[in-house]
């Protein structure tokens, strides 16, 4: 018997709203408590160019998108033919090629196209769109108006794919009016009556019950959440307590931002857009140090601006800020609204000099709100900048998550300065005591404003090599920073032995971190222990992966995933010690150069021959992935894969 | 910063004990003193108050003065400044640097952080020169002028530093000069007291590499009988506080008047060219966010949120 | 730049074949066109041309003109528009972008750029918004105003762009209107041909996103009676030329003129704010490097250099 | 018999011109046949703080420090006590204790020194500077004005140095008149009396005679050059052609800019002095794309500043610019005049995504002279950023070498386009032909402007891997270009096989580039084949690592060392074959992390576990060295070496 999963397209020049019928048909989906992967690809451009969106749906988890849609929605004629007509150098062929065998393409009647002639083995619907528009209009005497109301070709398109696939239609018309509360409520019922005169209108002109592609809703629906990536990034610096966020606006970052915006008033945020990167990175820094949980979001052409900021952040050990940057298409302006995981080692040498810092990538969603809650308890526990790397497939993929959940859920503000405890002098030099008693520290001697016989020094050295911070305003709490380098109380120095110490102050926190930091937020080995071949991937390409293992699990193949999660501190010697256990390793990286091979190579000697690689500004399918580890188990050597589909 | 302490504070009470590395006759230790006298005859409490500045010799000053000190990037202090004042507005935030700090490399920031009208003060330590690299042409050195280490004199006109402030959009707009710290003292308190962005163009000698622009020049001890290169607005009558801040026809003539004045070459004008009560940064962000009324950002409880609202949404 | 070629090329010279993606009704087209006409009416020769843009909607617009097309970083568009000018005097340079490219994240180099006075055109698309974001506030747009995709209103000033064009010294300011390409074409001539740094902020509006400032609220559609929210500055007798350049107070006047009408907000002057000729920073290359007189810098030949009396220094 | 050799070092407060002493007595030994290395250690501020020059003085090659000084001239009472006294944290503890057994201490009797009770062993020459300089100003009738002329001190401090170690006082005199010529010649007299005087005074008050440090001038003298690395730099930048260098203030960068601009009318170069280094990176760029030789010059917190201009000029296929990274002590503003070589990995990723630069690092005069020269080679010929990396130390140090001289020589723009050859339209989409002969491309069709039947695309594909450029203004040779990615005519596609091509055709460039660079100039193993310790490291440690071995080879121990010169793109193969026949390995590096040690092991999978690491801004002594080759002789493991002197 048929499996109950459908994958669903729709297509048309951006702006034209097909976001909307996407999203609703997978809200719909998810309520019906099946499982949603969907996502969109789009031009950096505001309105004309192609763009899709693809709606996998499945009873089993899915986290990835197959090449095959059983349902193709064209709003335009480019959607079915491609550019080659009118780009000298076409960027695409369309995607009927990509419709699954018997599969249906539903099209708008007035883009002037012609199936007769057109590929072979699949059904086409021509539906009036506007016809179908006018008549709803019509029952309400606006029939003139059809023109202002183009965008409901949306609900159109999904009133006519119902009618196929027999998914009921009620499901969608409850999302719909969900999203016209209040006095737009009319827009809403007029867009319910489209949709039904759509689905009405297949039904009439096309023998629509022999479609072979059909979806039912769940037996036991389960309720579920459906979300994109930069929500949960949002969500996660909501729960950790986050004061303040800067951002300028670029893609894919922006929308954690503009999300985080509209919740300032309910939540007690502020978020500052800023003129650049530049002042993002270091009003985050002025605010961290000021004593708040502070963060910005930027994706690459923001980041090469932040890396001086960075670097003074490290150096000053500011408790934070949380940077997430997300990785789009490179180098340079590169491809900004696609994918790539082209920073990795970027973000690993951000800037001038030796200096800690902190990497993390997650993988999916659940591991988004974990590492990005976690990080600012390490930003402000171990005083220094930290950095997590999501990408725009992470960001804008649209899928099904089991509740959200914190495994490691404590707030952790590390050790600060209340007024009580002071530097005990003895500990303030490091060897080099308090240094002689002569002028310097921040004056607080005994009986002092401020009071305590002791004083207190912000870079003191201490047993478990952090020093207390202090929040300015706190009587006592006073001390100097500099981006130079400096000594126990902030003022500069040039002086060997204090630069030394000061170097392993702050070099030394790393393996600090690296205790700190729970083992399976570091890395995870997913998988049977004694697979035939094991794949070594980080970030987003996780759900893909394992997609693809799975069906190769029940093809009776033994492959197993190393994810790499923890970038710096990097968890060598476990992971050298898998590495070197493994039958075969396959590298898995959407980037030209195998960045994180590099990393690991450099980290354990370990060189990965066999590569996997994508750099063409999309993400993996599973398909290709299934391809390309049906390869790595018996060839070794590197396999560029390049989009087929799209 | 409006501020209401009782004055309790003396002159020591803002000085470190750390050994200081200008230049003997630096115009750096006029500023320095200038800022010192302020905050004592304000009688701020020196662990309320926080300093910043950029990189430069003048970069230097927060290690010399008792209160919370941010010696941060060149060219960033004004960013770092503000995040830190954003965040935290139960501290009087004072951001300086030098001419090259402030109107260079951080001229995007001078132009954009006016734009806020952010509760604080900006000094910049005006000599003409990059002091710390050895005395290559700031940004306010104008065409043709060649200080004694440039090897070419300067080839692009100097900046208007007052003009900018007015286009910018800050709302107290002041200039002094380092070697009156009396005077420079007074104008800094004001500049402290404006609800809003305050900055102050202090012209600063540099005996090592400025030999343009010395104490003697200032002081037109060349000129036939010597007479100062420097003249008080106020004296002269000028007064560029605007009294209706809704009058529009008012700031528009106030801010030409500001403009007109800040071109005059010789004799200097000093003292406040544009001065306007506005809503600050703080003011609109409080309407934001209500609980910033009560306390500042960094005081608020951030940790008990419940974001299952935000969830649901994702039903 | 100033330029006599005989005019032979004609409009559809200087447009590439390329599809053009901006949304329809988008205020760039008609500063394409305007761009377009002006190199029509100097019958510049496309290959004499440059055009740099920085990032966003109307970065896109040298891929849209037949001429060398340099479509830069966003932000950094003049730097890279002066290395190019400075090494080849013999290319016509016109540099763009927009509000956002220019007067927030550029606005460092808006100003120091205006200081140097090289030869070259700037125009900056002014639609109020980021357009190629989608649609946040851009710092044109003034403080409490909210278009369409904003979830706030702006929380900062708005930017005065020909106040900081005066402030930061660029010697031809000036304001156009998207829609006028007409009159557009012709300011924009006049910049090209003005021996100098010449700015036109253009008023380009931004039908995807900008709801506010709509060609409707440019014609003042909404208005009792129907009147355009544009005025001429020439038609009201203002000429902001001055034509004593050596003249300090004259150029004081102009320049305060230049910045009150800078601040009317409705009707708004449209046309030449400020212009004034002085020596170019080509002008003061050429001095320092006599050569440069003859040809430009990128056809001097430097291969053939005696280093011999560097060295011999060193015994 | 003693060797014909003498350390000699003069210490007091920044701004008292301790540097001319030095200079001239250096400029004199080096006209004397004799080989010198001088380096200066100075803080970040004007005036005031503790400097101090040594003076190293041989018959043979020295290209590094020892530990030990024949002759110490204090001008102030910190260089010999140090500054325990008056600073909290004590940053040294003054000279005297580096004085050789029986050397002598010449000191300002004014300084208030009591050396009854100070370090016995060594002579003590207390002298009464300004009564010399006094004495001088009589003769002229000036004596009322010493106060005005107190940098005099400086002379004095060389005549009474020559008073005890004999070098000829003549020699001397001809440097100090050198460089007071013309009107200022009375001035030089004044010097050249006072160095007399001293000189007098101390045979007279002292028992000079018996001084066991002596120095004579070379038998036969052989003319050399005496310079400094940023003195070499810019005259490397004319040699080249270099028509275009931009700047911002950074020190050690300054020099070499400031060195350009005294040069701007004799060789028609054009010196910019930027507002900040975004806008000196986008100059160069900018005027790269034009078409002339274009360059500038940094350090670690210029470079932060850069890297979105290097990734812009990497996928825009710029000819340059040329790059020289001065190192300096990081993180952040650091140690701004301290020596490091921290920004080694910083500059190996720049920035998002992945893209071609070339990363050199010479290890002496003559390497930055022809590293220099070539990379504008490389930038043009290949079309990308090109980075030069020296540090403080290279740029500084003020030390002998026999002639200047290119072993390649050749200029090579590379591929241009002048208006005869037209990019064959076959050729010109790479498996994608030209495109589909729809919109797009310069437009140069048959016939019109330019002429020519074929076309001119900017970043055609071509056999060879690299596309002629065309110089702005060429008939023609008009074209496009973008940050984003492109087609050949320049105009933006996100078509992933164009995509996909195009990062081909940029990183292909790399092993054309690894052909291209002879391999001397890629590595060096100096030294014989089968040592029992191979030395690895890079840049300007050479010198003392040679100096170190040599003295060591004299001892009879066999150390070899192998130089990496090029460090993108990396000669892994051979370094490796290198690294896998060496008996023992052993690293020397001047940062924390071992920067050079990841980047081998990264390429190479090779871990040495031998290293010998510094980083407290201070270069290694040839007495580190030695001391630590030994070690490494015997034992394994991390040693991390801490100046203990100045
Ligand atoms: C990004 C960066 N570029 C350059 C420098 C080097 N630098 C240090 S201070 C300075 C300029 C100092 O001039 P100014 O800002 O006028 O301050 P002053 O020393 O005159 O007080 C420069 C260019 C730096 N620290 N950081
Ligand atoms: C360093 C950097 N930050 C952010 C971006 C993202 N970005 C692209 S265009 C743009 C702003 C566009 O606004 P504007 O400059 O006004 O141009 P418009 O689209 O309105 O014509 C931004 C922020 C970028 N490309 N580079
Ligand atoms: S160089 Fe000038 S500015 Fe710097 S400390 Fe010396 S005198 Fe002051
Ligand atoms: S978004 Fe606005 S500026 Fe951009 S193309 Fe569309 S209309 Fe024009
Ligand atoms: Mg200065
Ligand atoms: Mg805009």
């Amino acid at each position: 018997m048929q499996k109950n999963r459908l994958t669903w397209m729709i297509g048309g020049p951006q702006g034209s709203g097909i976001n909307a019928s996407a999203e609703v048909f997978a809200k719909a989906c998810s309520r019906a408590g099946l499982r949603v992967y969907a996502n969109i690809e789009y031009h950096s451009n505001i309105m004309g160019k192609h763009s899709f969106y693809r709606v996998r749906v499945d009873e089993e988890d899915v986290r990835s998108y197959r090449e095959q849609t059983d349902i193709l929605v064209a709003l335009d004629h480019e959607t079915l033919a491609g550019d080659g007509d009118h780009r000298r150098w076409g960027t695409h062929k369309g995607h009927l090629h990509e419709v699954s065998a018997g599969g249906g393409v539903i099209y708008d009647a007035e883009i002037g196209f012609d199936h007769s002639g057109a590929r072979p083995g699949i059904q086409y619907f021509p539906v009036p769109f506007m016809e179908i528009i006018k008549k709803a209009l019509e029952e309400v005497g606006k029939g003139e108006q059809a023109r202002r109301y183009e965008v409901m070709k949306n609900v159109v398109a999904l009133g006519s794919s119902l009618a196929l696939c027999e998914f009921p239609l009620e499901l969608v018309e409850e999302v719909i009016l969900g999203q016209f509360k209040g006095k737009r409520s009319e827009v809403g019922q007029l867009n319910v009556r489209a949709a039904r005169l759509a689905f009405d209108h297949v039904r009439e002109s096309f023998d629509a019950k022999s479609f072979p592609y059909r979806l039912q809703p769940h037996r036991e629906p389960k309720a579920r959440l459906l979300a994109k990536g930069y929500e949960i990034m949002a969500i996660a610096k909501l729960k950790a307590g986050c004061h303040f966020q800067t951002y300028y606006p670029i893609s894919p970052a922006t929308d954690e931002s503009v999300y985080l915006e509209r919740q300032q008033r309910d939540y007690d945020l502020l978020v500052v857009q800023c003129e650049d990167e530049i002042s993002s990175i270091n009003m985050a820094v002025g605010a961290a140090h000021m004593g708040v949980r502070s963060a910005t979001a930027t994706s690459g052409p923001g980041f090469a601006l932040m890396v001086e900021g960075i670097g003074f952040a490290a150096i000053t050990e500011a408790p934070g800020p949380v940077i997430v940057m997300y990785q789009r298409g490179g180098p340079s302006t590169g491809l900004p609204t696609r994918q790539e995981q082209g920073d990795l080692q970027f973000v690993l040498h951000p800037a001038q000099g030796d200096f800690p810092h902190v990497v993390i990538a997650p993988g999916d969603l659940r591991e988004c709100y974990q590492d990005v809650f976690s990080a600012f308890n390490w930003a402000e526990q171990f005083q220094l900048p930290v950095i997590v790397m999501p990408d725009k497939k992470l960001a804008a993929a649209y899928t099904t998550i089991d509740k959200l959940e914190l495994k490691y859920d404590k707030i952790e503000r590390g050790k600060t300065f209340t007024g009580s405890e002071w530097t005990p002098v003895e500990a303030s030099g490091a060897g080099f005591a308090a240094g002689n008693g002569h002028a310097g520290g921040n004056g607080h001697k005994a009986g002092e404003a401020g009071g305590g016989v002791k004083e207190y020094l912000r870079y003191a050295f201490s047993e478990d090599g952090i020093s207390p911070r202090s929040r300015p305003g706190t009587p006592g709490g006073r001390y100097w920073s500099t981006s130079d380098e400096h000594d126990p109380d902030g003022h500069i120095t040039e002086g060997v032995g204090m630069r030394v110490a000061m170097m392993h102050k702050r070099m030394d926190k790393l393996p600090l971190i690296a205790k700190a930091i729970p083992e399976d937020q570091q890395f995870f080995l997913h998988g049977p222990a004694d697979a035939d071949l094991t794949i070594v991937g980080w970030g987003s390409t996780k759900g893909t992966i394992l997609d693809a293992i799975k069906e190769l699990e029940e093809q009776g193949k033994k492959i197993n995933f190393l994810q790499c999660r923890l970038m710096r501190p990097f968890p060598a010697e476990k992971v050298e010690t898998i590495l070197k256990k493994a039958k075969k390793l396959a590298l898995v990286e959407e980037n030209y150069s195998g960045q994180l091979g590099a990393l690991i190579r450099e980290q354990t000697g370990v060189l990965i021959e066999t590569r996997i690689l994508k750099f063409d500004g999309r993400p993996f399918s599973q398909d290709e992935l299934i391809a390309a580890f049906e390869k790595a188990l018996t060839g070794t050597g590197v396999q560029e894969v390049v989009t087929n589909v799209g | 910063m409006s501020v209401s302490a009782p004055v309790k504070f003396t002159l020591k009470d803002y000085k470190s004990d750390l050994h200081n590395d200008w230049c003997p006759g630096c115009g750096d230790f006029g500023i320095l003193t200038g800022i010192q006298m302020a905050l004592a005859n304000l009688g701020l409490d020196p662990d309320k108050v926080a300093v910043f500045s950029g990189i430069g010799c003048s970069g230097k000053t927060p290690h010399y003065i008792k209160a919370y000190g941010f010696h941060t990037l060149h060219g960033r202090v004004l960013p770092v400044a503000t995040g830190g004042r954003l965040v935290n507005s139960g501290v009087t935030v004072i951001a300086l640097g030098g001419d090259g700090d402030g109107y260079g490399i951080g001229a995007g920031y001078f132009v954009n952080t006016g734009r806020r009208n952010l509760d604080f003060t900006y000094l910049v330590h005006n000599n003409n020169v990059y002091g710390l690299t050895k005395g290559q042409a700031s940004p306010t050195l104008s065409k043709g002028k060649k200080t004694k280490s440039m090897p070419e004199q300067a080839i692009q006109d100097g900046i208007n530093p007052i003009a900018m402030a007015v286009a910018a959009g800050y709302t107290f707009i002041a200039r002094a000069y380092a070697l009156e710290p009396k005077y420079l003292a007074g104008i800094i308190a004001r500049a402290i007291q404006h609800k809003g962005s305050a900055v102050v163009d202090v012209l600063q000698t540099c005996p090592t590499y400025n030999d343009l622009y010395t104490k003697e020049w200032y002081e037109g001890a060349d000129l036939p009988e010597k007479k100062s290169r420097l003249y008080k607005l106020e004296e002269q009558g000028f007064d560029g506080k605007v009294k209706d801040p809704t009058d529009k026809q008012e700031i528009i003539a106030k801010k030409a008047a500001a403009v007109a004045r800040s071109y005059e070459a010789e004799p200097i004008p000093i003292g406040v060219y544009y001065e306007i009560e506005l809503p600050t940064y703080e003011d609109a962000v409080n309407q934001r966010i209500p609980a910033l009324a009560e306390k500042p950002l960094v005081e608020l409880d951030t940790f008990k949120r419940d974001v299952t609202p935000l969830l649901e949404a994702m039903r």
